[in-house]
């Protein structure tokens, strides 16, 4: 459930005045199950490796080591989810999140490491924010430009979903 | 309007003396029933009198960072008016109270996104919207999304008080009054920044504390405290989106319990704290949301907060409601439907306010936005969206106008 | 007519196969055929002024004097159809153009200035062609930046609409 | 793959060490059925070698000039593999032919869009797609829409000459051997520079004629002279937009005649010209297309010419079709009709080559369009545009993939 989920229910409430609400949103939840019932077309994975525990697309916002990340996905920009594009550069220190792999059903320390060095990419926009903290919580807060931290001064290009480590509290 | 006096309206006829091998433009004097002649090189003149309330949006224009922008509204009649740049990743532009500057720090790059990196304080003429004066500050500038809390003036209006971010944290200050760079303090922990008080700043800090400077007009220290932990940054993190009335800054938490503390020369003291959204709301999943989810009408007295419908990890995502609080009753007075999913808002603060809401336009009508999102998902509906200004009546939150296509990624309104 | 009129057309060719290709453009043209008869609601000129014989909104890229402008209109951007942003130059050389007023039936001679020295106001986009020119016609090319005349150097931020003359030959 | 040295896995946890207040992340070493740990620092390396064609796409950006970039795709996987940052208002990239440098003139200013104005060649390694090197040369760089004409390389790849416009004319002439400007020439009345010939440069003048000049490696002028007028520039222009087969250049006029130019170290003379556009498609309104209008490859002698019905003034607008010719018989042997409007051309130059077009997307369905047209008008859809590059099979036309989401107006298209 993203926010857009949200926009299209509020925009049904907002066009109930061309029908009834109650009718457009219920018709929006059958046309969702039926929608989720065509399973998604499948993926190839970056450079071609299958990893049977670690299930998604890395190109896609979904993919699951994505849960804290707010940025464009280097897997579209030239990189893959742990490698910079060609002619950037990884920022060393970043935040982190520990997002739930649905192939192992464990915890993981996930660290979002930017790449920097050359302007935004644009490309796979990717917000989610499952345990994202304010500025003030730096380690966590994914609205910070950790650019900052390396070499190639504050210029974004895209971000990373490495795992650094297994999260045995969560 | 006034008119360049080097601009003479023939002068377009220049290029065929610069251009050679092209035919020259025929023209002739206009006739009586013609439509005149107009004069050439007017520019529009601005005078912040003219209007009865104006309105900024800082946009940082992600991806197009080197494009950080402000532009000015007329919230009234809805017109563009003019616009700022302010170089790579802004955070945002401080306004004065005598109405007559606009202060920016910048950065900016000697090959635009790569080599030399140069930050600046800049202050702009508020009527002609060029640049009066720039003065080199280090080049620490704290880039991040969300712009509250990175800058500040003092209350005396002398020093500018910026947050640093290399990931050390610091606070460099500059004395406006004689345009100089004045000190760098390392604020270990403590980023975000909060005026109150002449020359006090209030430094948030990770463990939910506040350190509170006191500058005299050098830049030296003449007063340090730091506060308790005044609320519990593990368990339930305020925000950094605050809103002031007087001596009062009123933030709210991601849970949305607001929590009013009282910030002055002396320190930050905890007034009171109570919930915005009621244990029943919380069990219906109202979120707080978006950037600026705190609007504050002074006189007044009432509280807007920015909500939505979503479980706790949605906090950033866009409201669809506004709730009015009164603070004195501590009672939501008002709930407003907007008409568009809004990532902040602000209102007026004059007596008949306007309540301000930077909204994401999708320029399709519903039910091919349904079609995109069953057939392709919700990313290509993403993309699409175009943000703009909605206006809306602040006593009884009737949509009045939008201003559309304001940049990539506008997000801090400050009225003016 | 302008090319989106063509992409609707040509859109129709390919959605085609969802109906027959000629009843989704005969259904286009009913619908367009409607729509033209309602009279587009007037919008108050800029300022106020109501020019009888000038007639058209400076503010939409269907004014007659805009007939090959490229640029956004500073009509939008703080400006008017004839004066620069505040905070913006004229540049004083610019391309022209020739352009029908159908208040008068007359050719008028109109010069694109340029408003120059903050970056692209991005409202308004406007693209007209008529009587372009490549770039080595420089004084009716409209793809040439010609801030590049002013004092505000390159950066380009609006076009103005600005009547020289009328044009006898025309 | 390469790995920085210096970046460790742990180096993440150096933020407790720089950032007071917050607690330290606790990791553990993975066990056997956890997934590992990834590497840290990784960039994924870049070989030429190891792509049979690939791809430039050079976007303006425009109304975000300052962001000027150049995006490398790999057509047979529509894969997006790397980015280059061109500066304020680029126009466009220069590929030796040694695969090992990409050529960019440059433009930048001291405070992004503001300040002092820098103009720059920048030579880019093409592994690394890191600054090679940089000579400043005079800021008078041209920034124009349509980006073909506007430099070239020599033909011993050893001079690099670029169109300045100030708005008077000139030719700045560096030496990429020695890394040095060598030269600037007035070409009053001649902007728009083609290469052919060992070191010689052809300017397409206002009167129909082409001004050639050759240089010595000094930049000194060893050869000059004039056309006679080759078309009739005020009857029927040719567009800019010229492609090259030897010592032959193609350019179609913008009422779809093609004109054969010889150009060599003698000069320019007009081999041939014929109509590619019939005076019957002619009264059908059928009509040259886009930025980029002609393709040609160089083995089959195929020429590739974007197109669309709308009358003359439209010679700008998107193309819908593309028309294939043989060069030697002159015969239209293929009508394509493409996938997405499109604004720019090019194929690629292997046995089995590939069109490529910059294609408009509008992400809506097609009734929706309809809807927003007829309620709405057509800006809102322009609004909605995003610029993608289209990959077809240039032996039969059949659409095989798209890049989406290329900047806010890419339109030059290189084969590399």
């Amino acid at each position: 459930m993203t926010w857009f989920d949200t926009f299209i229910e509020k925009t049904a409430r907002t066009t109930a005045r061309l029908s009834s609400r109650r009718s457009v949103v219920a018709g929006i939840g059958t046309l969702l199950a039926g929608a989720a019932a065509f399973p998604l077309l499948p993926v190839s994975r970056v450079r071609g490796e299958e990893v049977a525990n670690d299930p998604g697309d890395p190109e896609s916002c979904d993919y699951w080591r994505y849960c804290a990340i707010d940025g464009y996905l280097c897997s579209c920009c030239g990189g893959t989810h742990t490698a910079c594009p060609p002619g950037t550069i990884m920022s060393p220190i970043t935040w982190v999140g520990t997002c739930l792999n649905p192939g192992d059903n464990k915890h993981y320390i996930i660290s979002y490491n930017d790449c920097c060095g050359k302007s935004g990419c644009g490309r796979c926009g990717c917000v989610r924010n499952e345990g994202d903290k304010p500025m003030y919580l730096p380690q966590a807060a994914n609205n910070i430009n950790w650019c900052a931290g390396g070499s190639a001064d504050i210029i974004y290009n895209c971000s990373t979903a490495i795992i650094i480590g297994v999260d045995d509290d969560a | 309007m006034r008119t360049f006096p080097t601009l003479l309206s023939a002068a377009v006829l220049l290029v065929s003396a610069l251009l050679t091998g092209v035919s020259a433009v025929s023209t002739k004097t206009a006739q009586a029933a013609d439509l005149p002649e107009d004069p050439m090189g007017e520019v529009v003149s601005f005078s912040r009198q003219d209007h009865d309330r104006l309105v900024w949006v800082t946009d940082m224009n992600m991806p197009y960072q080197a494009h950080g922008r402000a532009y000015l509204i007329d919230p009234d009649t809805g017109r563009f008016l003019s616009m700022l740049d302010l170089g790579y990743w802004t955070t945002g532009i401080e306004l004065p109270s005598d109405g007559k500057r606009i202060i920016s720090a910048e950065t900016h790059f000697s090959r635009t996104t790569r080599g030399e990196r140069s930050d600046v304080l800049v202050t702009y003429d508020a009527t002609t919207f060029q640049v009066r004066s720039e003065v080199t500050i280090p080049p620490k500038r704290a880039s991040v999304v969300k712009m509250q809390g990175t800058s500040s003036l003092s209350d005396d209006q002398s020093l500018f008080a910026q947050m640093n971010f290399t990931p050390a944290v610091s606070l460099t200050l500059v004395n406006l009054e004689r345009d100089g760079f004045i000190a760098e303090i390392d604020t270990p922990g403590c980023p975000n920044i909060y005026g109150g008080g002449e020359r006090s700043f209030h430094l948030l800090c990770g463990d939910g504390s506040f350190l509170t400077y006191t500058f005299d007009e050098n830049g030296a220290v003449t007063g340090k405290s730091r506060s308790a932990a005044l609320f519990d940054p593990f368990e339930d993190p305020i925000s950094i989106s605050g809103v002031r009335r007087g001596d009062h800054w009123y933030f709210v938490s991601l849970a949305g319990d607001v929590y009013d503390f009282e910030m002055d020369a002396d320190g930050v003291r905890l007034a009171a704290t109570w919930p915005l959204i009621t244990e029943d709301e919380r069990e219906d999943e109202w979120s707080i949301s978006g950037f600026q989810h705190l609007a504050l009408h002074a006189t007044s007295g009432q509280l807007y907060l920015l909500t939505h419908q979503g479980p706790p990890e949605t906090f950033e995502d866009p409201g669809t409601h506004v709730w009015v609080f009164d603070l004195k009753t501590r009672e939501k007075i008002e709930a407003y439907e907007l008409q568009e999913l809004t990532i902040s808002i602000a209102v007026s603060q004059d007596d008949a306010p306007l309540l301000y809401g930077i909204g994401a336009h999708i320029p399709m009508p519903f039910f091919a936005q349904v079609w995109v999102y069953l057939t392709e998902g919700e990313a290509p509906l993403i993309d699409t969206v175009q943000f703009g200004l909605d206006i809306y009546d602040a006593g009884d939150g009737s949509y009045q106008r939008s201003v559309p296509k304001l940049g990539n990624l506008p997000s801090m309104i400050q009225p003016w």
